[in-house]
């Protein structure tokens, strides 16, 4: 899932505090779940808002409001008037959500980022989140025995391990595992060791990031939709 | 159990004596269909505990742990409790006694009396307090102690100038403060006849009366007190509220002494038993000294210290080095008064045999218990035998039975005892009732009638407030006028009304015709405290066809007008403010349905010893199937290696017949050689898949995985056949080995016990090492026997063999942990060097055969039968109970339950119990078809929940789990409505009923909204 | 000859070979480098010229080595696989190559959060590139050299002659994986390989001898890295938290023995623990060469160049051999 | 959660800067007691008749588990000037 956390309150308070109306717009999925930007968050960061602007002598409204997702753009209907009448939204969905949303207002008015959208995590306990894939659009999984070495290994090694392994941890921090001591141990116990002794060749890193945005386009489902939209214009509904 | 016949079988029990043994009975027999007589001396149930400030070794404060049961027992519906009472005779047998009860005149109507005391504020006779141990003062007109039950009054005839005077014209002031016209001099008391079918004696015992040792000076000199009265003055309701100081001249003491053994260990004018819980107490009340006040120096005088139970020794061990109390092995030959000072000198010999004179600010007799002074009528009048001091006579394979049949025992009168030991047999001797009276369950107690429940559901809150004066408890000090004419005009209110006393009697009725005149929908009543009127108030409004759940109760009495006394407008004020809270979150009340879920009547039994198997017998008895999941291939655990209990019973005869009864009972299944793979479910409606795929479904679990014997590595045990286990010398014995003349065997205690990490002592290894002594001595008096030992923890009755084992010529040689025998075989004798104090100098024992006295340990599927039940366990590996004082079989969650060493290391007699209790327990549930759900519980709405398993992580009861569909839901059944899910939830889909978000927020609202001029 | 370079030819003579380190200045002027050189020149074959070791920004490797050259010393150049993407890298080693730069070690390089960790800033907020890992970088200078192809396949009109140096970390964990760790490197083309520091000859003995039965040690030549120890705190660091370096308790014992031979005289502690630092190198040293396949020893005197000339002697290494046709 | 997350990054403390007191100022304090332990406690005190300072006022929870933020901010948002959460 999606991790985030949210900013510090006092970067909040900077980026706010010109404002008259603001409202904290939470999303209930991702960012709920890890704690950090859903409706209930936003209901909390409102409250804080408005005792800082008071303390501050600073006059500021402060609302909340939350919706399921941010980035499905059906789910901002509802609340499109309401949205319009703040001269600031504060947006504590994760990086998507506050581009789709930025989007969507087209520069009528600013929408801010109240979190810090970090990476896609598992949840090994409670309130504890670690990042487990980096998104690199093509995945390797399969000759690493499940632990991914591109988000893992700190130098995204394909080759590993370095020469920084020490007591089975990275050189950057002793917290942190070496992925390749993990793929070692793995790929024994998988009786498949001998598969990290072939040198693996160069990455072909355009996948990711590297190669610039990417899209995924569903044909037969947008096929579809553009079906329907024929359709409606033809019969002048829209 | 022989069967009775059919006939005029009662479906009612007689319980003799209020404590907390006879409570945990009344209430376990209520609870499961039994229609409960409690027939108690004193104005009000409580007996000692109640008298108890802190218990060991956890600490807890008695009252808060015993007062919720007095006010359940107090209020059930099939509890009538008879105070002031004594039964006079008692006839018929066993499933139909007919009982005479004598009730002395308690000058107060119990009907009309709502407990608020204002006849005892205007009462000008002062009298010494017996429950404060003369130590502080009550009036004529008196409840016992501030949270009695039945808080009715009662007037000591004795005392009350109006009664001394043969035409009844003087003073009569309580009549007059009377408002609710209670009082009534020419109370004659009466007699009642009453028919049940079985009695339990839970009358306890007193306490030794140490004024006859004179040496001691208690009530020569003043600042030596009784134990009993220490505990009401570390008590913060006690005569010094809690304040630690001298009843001569109130300084706070600085050195106290506290002496053990006082009437208890000693036939000299005393008594020879041990009661079994001074050194514990003793150990608890210097805490506690040096909690209240850190300069305290306490010092405990002893001769051995008997910390046998449950984490007893960790206590001491805490009190040692975190306390500092300092423990003093002598005893105290005198106490002198210094003139002039009050200070007291202790005469004593220290352990190098120097004679000391110590000054102390204070001293403490912990005096020990003995039957009452009519200890042997009562046992005349109930037709059972007594051992010769006194005691009820029972065996230790059945502890709770007496010689007569249907009348059975639980608590101190059978034997000295802790608090858990009692509520054990409480539990055990309602478990053993049911079982005989199985077949009449349900037959006498009484189910009410209430009216359909009218449907509120969208109409707009028509709240009915009822301010009440309670006597002058409220009115003096909160103008009830201004609450009423504040509360009138709040929105949703549709009636306000002042009542004198809310929870008479008749102003119920008159809030039951209100309800039904002004056709209200909510109820506010501003009075006292929910904790103890909330369970009363919603009965009646129910009882007016409203849900119970529609009620709210503001407490305006304990945390408004009690304690803010004399600053009437002040209080009157934040009396607004907390009736308005009130109807705050009225306002937003829904009415809440609580619902039942069947209940599979059989239970599981994991562990077929004789924790498993008592259980199970009792259980079957009761009518339910029982299973028992024995791991080996037969039945008996590990009381298969032992022959004789101390009092020379044969234990294989025993396990023999109970193996007997086990497999020939037509409702019990054994299942051997076989363990459990997983359970699921709920209380009520348990499925269990064994290891041979066979399933179960059953109700309840009980846990008696029991424990294993300490394999010894130490003391050259196993290297040379003349070291040999406990155990080991008793089966010998047993094969009829006869000790050869001059043979020497020497003992060594506490092997594997009473040292890190196994810091708790096994409870059971000084009764073996007796038993055997005493065995070896009678059958060749030739035979030399020593003991080597740390503490003999012969406690309660079983001191008798500690002196008989001194008698018959048994030498007892003390060692210290630190300077712990050193054994060496030098061919083949063995050379035991051990440090003796009395002769302060080594001991060097050749020993012919060293004896091993070997503690206990928890079962090696303790670990992971625990884990399969989500039940902790302590440190020691031994399961964790739910309560140790007062739920000493449960587990936090409903319907498991243990029994046996599993939960820690016992005697046979104490296993018995336990597993009787936990068959009582177990009964409780079965015996009922459906189980009501409180209707305080959250709530789940699915479609708010994105499954982020933040509840289904922290609910300590389980109740979060993922469905079928992948989701997360949530079992209601299991759940106690604490609301740790709904505080975590990022989406907001949990709601705890009547405490919701929404409800919390205006009560915050209102709270704030009555304070004017709050700077925002 | 793959290269022609002076530390091909002492290998291929099999005479064992001598390298040593040189770590150019945080700073644009030369001499550092030209004083460096000078004091390593006639006592090693080739001296290894650091790329950013431990992430902090010093005068580039290709550059230093370049003046090291021109000095009369022969570099080994560093190219981590950190700081530049498979186009720049390419792009550098042709430069190197047109310079006349024939050695070049192949590393992963230290990660910029780690340079954090010493007392330097650094530049933790760096955005690092690894684009690929040392084995693909010895694998891409070896296509250019024998194949004459770039990575991407593109022609190079003149090949670059390279011999291709790879690190080796023998007792880093898992230890059992090292030795097949080492086996790629070399089926990837690495023509040497220099060692992490050694200090327990034992444990670096077991895992050549791994390393020699995967048939490793007759395709590329070993030279095992000795680090230099300065004084007993900087053995017990090493111990503790250099990744891949184990040091026998008896060797921090002896640099102990030395410290507290010189009372609190702080100067006197500080000579004889270099002097006890020197006798252990040179032991270290020749038990090095003993071992089956060792082809030289890589000597590294961190910021102690000068230690240099008396350890080769001692060590019975000086001369160096010279090829006249060169 | 927010408040923690806040002081402990950026290690400037958003408490409040202290104001001096107004006369005859009373603090509005606003306490949330468990039902088994502080509830039965603010009881027991009501039975021994002590005496404290009238300007606090009590909100039963079923357990301070249930406690939630926003209970704790809208308090302090409608002027209460201290929380009490005893358990």
């Amino acid at each position: 899932m999606i991790v985030g956390q949210q900013k510090p309150f006092d970067e909040i308070w900077e980026m706010v505090k010109g404002f008259k109306k603001v409202l904290v717009y939470g999303c209930n999925t991702c960012v709920a779940i890890c704690h950090a930007g859903g409706g209930k968050e936003a209901e909390i960061l409102t409250s804080l808002l408005r005792m800082k602007a008071a303390q501050e002598g600073v006059d500021l409204q402060v609302d909340h409001a939350a919706i399921e997702r941010h980035c499905e753009p059906e789910f901002f209907e509802p609340l499109d008037e309401k949205v319009r009448t703040y001269d600031l939204v504060l947006s504590t969905a994760c990086g998507v959500g506050v581009n789709f949303l930025a989007d969507r207002l087209g520069g009528s008015m600013p929408v801010y980022p109240g979190i810090n959208t970090t990476f896609y995590g598992g949840v090994p306990e409670a309130g504890f989140f670690v990042e487990l894939c980096g998104g690199c659009g093509n995945c390797v999984l399969h000759l690493t025995g499940g632990i991914c070495p591109i988000v893992r290994c700190s130098k995204s090694l394909m080759n590993g391990p370095c020469g920084g392994t020490n007591n089975g941890k990275c050189e950057v921090s002793n917290e942190t595992d070496c992925a390749w001591f993990l793929i070692v141990e793995r790929m024994k116990k998988l009786g498949t060791l001998e598969k990290l002794y072939e040198v693996q060749p160069p990455r072909d890193w355009s996948t990711g990031t590297h190669g610039g945005p990417r899209r995924v386009s569903l044909e037969h489902i947008r096929a579809y939709e553009e079906q329907e939209e024929k359709n409606a214009a033809t019969e002048g509904r829209r | 159990m022989s069967v009775l016949s059919q006939s005029t079988k009662r479906g009612s029990v007689l319980i003799v004596g209020g404590g907390i043994g006879g409570m945990q009975a009344a209430l376990d027999l209520a609870d499961s269909g039994f229609k409960v007589h409690m027939v108690q001396r004193d104005p009000s149930i409580g007996g000692t505990m109640v008298m108890l400030d802190k218990t060991f070794p956890t600490g807890d404060c008695a009252m808060c742990m015993i007062s919720p049961k007095m006010v359940e027992a107090g209020r059930h519906l099939n509890v009538d409790i008879h105070t002031l009472a004594e039964v006079t005779s008692v006839d018929g047998d066993a499933g139909d006694f007919t009982v005479r009860v004598k009730l002395a005149p308690r000058y107060v109507d119990a009907d009309k009396c709502t407990g608020c005391g204002d006849c005892e504020l205007k009462c000008p006779k002062k009298v010494l307090s017996e429950f404060d141990q003369n130590l502080g003062q009550r009036k004529a007109v008196y409840s016992l102690f501030p949270q009695a039950v039945p808080n009715t009054r009662a007037i000591d005839a004795s005392q009350c100038l109006c009664l001394n005077d043969p035409d009844r014209k003087r003073c009569r002031l309580c009549e007059k403060a009377c408002k609710a016209g209670a009082i009534n001099y020419n109370d004659k008391g009466r007699e009642l006849e009453l028919h049940v079918g079985s009695i339990i004696l839970s009358p306890g015992l007193d306490r030794y009366d140490a004024r006859v040792r004179q040496e001691l000076g208690l009530g020569r000199w003043k600042n030596v007190v009784s134990s009993i009265q220490f505990e009401r003055i570390l008590s913060a309701s006690g005569p010094y509220k809690g304040v630690v100081q001298r009843p001569s001249d109130q300084k706070h003491p600085k050195k106290v002494a506290w002496i053990q053994c006082v009437g208890s260990r000693d036939n000299h004018n005393a008594n020879p038993w041990c009661s079994s819980v001074c050194c514990m107490y003793a150990t608890k009340q210097s805490i506690i000294a040096k909690e209240h006040d850190k300069n305290i120096e306490p010092t405990i005088f002893f001769m051995e210290m008997r910390a046998f139970g449950k984490d007893f020794d960790k206590y001491v061990e805490r009190a040692k080095n975190e306390y500092d109390v300092r423990y003093q092995r002598a005893m105290v030959s005198a106490i002198r008064e210094e003139p002039g000072t009050g200070d007291l000198l202790l005469k004593y010999a220290s352990e190098d045999g120097r004679l000391i004179t110590e000054k102390f600010d204070m001293v403490v007799l912990s005096v020990g218990f003995q039957p009452h002074g009519d200890a042997e009528q009562f046992a005349k009048t109930f037709g059972i035998e007594t051992n010769e001091y006194l005691f009820a006579k029972t065996s230790p394979f059945a502890p709770v039975k007496t010689s007569r049949e249907g009348i059975f025992v639980t608590g101190i009168y059978q034997g000295p005892k802790d608090i858990p030991e009692t509520v054990m047999q409480g539990s055990g001797v309602a478990g053993s009732v049911m079982a005989m009276l199985a077949e009449v369950r349900g037959t006498e107690i009484v189910k009410k009638e209430l009216p359909p429940e009218k449907d509120v559901t969208g109409e707009e809150p028509r709240i009915g407030v009822f301010v009440c004066h309670c006597g002058t408890n409220i009115s003096s000090t909160v103008n009830i006028d201004e609450v009423v004419n504040a509360v009138k005009d709040q929105p949703g209110v549709a009636y306000v009304t002042n009542t004198i006393y809310a929870c008479a009697q008749d102003n119920q009725d008159m809030i039951k015709q209100t309800i039904k005149e002004q056709n209200l929908n909510r109820v506010v009543i501003a009075s006292c405290t929910p904790r103890t009127h909330e369970k009363l108030f919603q009965e009646t409004i129910r009882e007016a066809g409203l849900n119970k759940y529609l009620f709210d109760l503001a407490d305006i009495r304990e945390q408004c007008s009690w304690c803010h006394k004399g600053q009437n407008e002040v209080a009157t004020k934040k009396a607004i403010g907390i009736v308005k809270m009130s109807v705050a979150k009225s306002r937003l009340q829904e009415p809440l349905q609580s619902e039942t879920v069947g209940v599979t009547p059989a239970c599981l039994i994991i562990g077929g010893g004789i924790a498993g198997m008592t259980a199970a017998l009792s259980l079957a008895d009761q009518g339910f199937p029982v299973h028992i999941i024995e791991k080996d291939p037969e039945l008996g655990g590990l009381i298969k290696h032992v022959y004789r209990t101390l009092d020379g019973l044969d234990v294989q005869e025993f396990l023999k017949d109970r193996i007997g009864a086990v497999n020939e009972h037509p409702k019990i299944t054994v299942h051997t050689g076989v363990e459990v793979k997983k359970t699921d479910g709920f209380v009520g409606n348990f499925k269990t898949i064994l290891t041979d795929g066979s399933a179960i479904e059953h109700g309840a679990i009980i846990l008696a995985t029991g424990g294993v014997e300490y394999q010894p590595t130490e003391y050259l045990y196993g290297q040379t056949p003349n070291v040999i286990t406990q155990r080991q010398l008793e089966k010998t014995l047993a094969e009829g080995g006869s000790p050869g003349t001059g043979k020497r065997y020497v003992m060594i205690q506490c092997v594997g016990s009473r040292e890190e990490p196994n810091q708790y002592c096994s409870r059971i290894c000084c009764q073996d090492a007796i038993r055997n002594a005493i065995a070896i001595k009678e059958r060749n008096p030739a035979a030399e026997v020593i003991i080597v030992y740390r503490d003999v923890r012969t406690y309660g009755l079983r001191e008798d063999y500690y002196k008989k084992a001194r008698d018959l010529g048994v030498i007892f040689v003390r060692y210290d942990v630190d300077k712990k025998p050193q054994v060496e075989q030098t061919g083949s004798v063995i050379q035991v060097r051990t440090w003796d104090y009395m002769l302060d100098r080594e001991l060097s024992l050749t020993a012919d055969w060293l004896v091993l006295s070997t503690g206990l340990r928890p079962h090696p599927t303790t670990e992971h039968v625990g884990a399969m039940y989500k039940v902790t366990r302590n440190p020691d590996g031994y399961f964790l109970e739910a309560h140790v004082k007062l739920r000493p079989v449960d587990f936090p969650s409903e319907g498991l339950f243990v029994a046996g060493l599993g939960h820690a290391p016992k005697n046979i007699d104490e296993t018995v119990a336990q597993a009787l209790a936990a068959s009582g327990r177990a009964g409780v549930i079965l015996s009922h078809e459906h189980l009501a759900v409180s209707g305080i519980i959250a709530k789940h709405k699915r479609e708010l929940c994105m499954s982020c398993l933040s509840c289904f992580r922290v609910c300590p009861f389980g109740s979060p789990y993922i469905a079928e569909d992948g989701k997360v839901s949530h079992n209601e059944v299991k759940c106690m409505g604490c609301g740790i899910c709904a505080g975590i939830c990022p989406a907001k889909a949990f709601q705890v009923n009547n405490f919701r978000d929404d409800q919390i927020l205006a009560m915050i609202d209102a709270a704030v909204e009555s304070e004017p001029g709050v700077v925002n | 000859m793959k290269s022609g370079s002076n530390l091909e030819r002492v290998i291929a003579s099999g005479k064992m070979a001598v390298t040593a380190e040189l770590g150019p200045p945080m700073s644009a002027d030369p001499h550092e480098v030209i004083k460096k050189a000078n004091i390593l020149k006639g006592f090693c074959d080739a001296a290894n010229i650091t790329d950013c070791q431990t992430a902090v920004v010093r005068i580039s490797s290709i550059a230093a080595a370049f003046i090291a050259l021109r000095e009369g010393l022969e570099p080994v150049m560093q190219m981590t696989c950190r700081d530049r993407n498979r186009i720049a890298m390419q792009a550098d080693l042709l430069g190197a190559a047109a310079l006349g730069l024939k050695n070049c070690l192949c590393i992963a390089g230290d990660h910029q959060m780690f340079s954090a960790a010493g007392k330097l800033k650094g530049h933790p907020g760096a955005k690092n590139v690894y684009d690929v890992d040392t084995c693909q970088l010895v694998g891409i200078m070896r296509k250019m050299r024998d194949e004459g192809l770039q990575q991407g396949g593109d022609k190079l009109e003149v090949a670059p002659k390279f011999f291709i140096g790879a690190s080796w970390t023998p007792m880093g964990d898992p230890m059992d994986f090292r030795p097949y760790n080492l086996k790629k490197k070399v089926d990837a083309g690495a023509d040497f390989i220099q060692t992490q520091g050694i200090y327990d000859m034992e444990l670096f003995r077991s895992q050549m001898e791994k390393a020699r039965n995967l048939g490793l040690l007759e395709r590329t030549a070993m030279l095992a890295g000795i680090i230099v120890p300065k004084s007993a705190m900087m053995l017990k660091y090493m111990d503790s938290s250099v990744a891949g370096v184990t040091v026998p308790k008896s060797l921090i014992e002896r640099m102990n023995k030395a410290k507290e031979a010189a009372g609190d005289d702080k100067k006197k502690a500080r000579e004889l623990q270099e002097q006890e630092g020197i006798k252990i190198t040179i032991e270290l040293i020749q038990q090095a060469l003993e071992i089956p396949g060792v082809r030289g020893v890589h000597i590294q005197a961190i910021e102690w160049e000068s230690a240099i000339e008396p350890i080769v002697k001692a060590a019975g290494l000086y001369p160096r051999p010279t090829f006249p046709d060169a | 959660m927010v408040d923690g997350a806040v002081t402990e990054q950026t290690g400037v403390s958003t408490i409040e800067k202290p104001r001096e007191i107004p006369e005859g100022w009373e603090p509005n304090v606003l306490a949330f007691a468990c039902h088994y332990c502080a509830f039965a406690a603010a009881d027991l005190a009501g039975v021994m008749r002590l005496s404290y300072p009238p300007n606090v006022k009590i909100i039963r929870l079923p357990c301070t588990g249930k406690l939630d933020h926003i209970h704790i901010l809208r308090a302090f948002e409608r002027g209460v000037d201290g929380v009490f959460v005893a358990g």
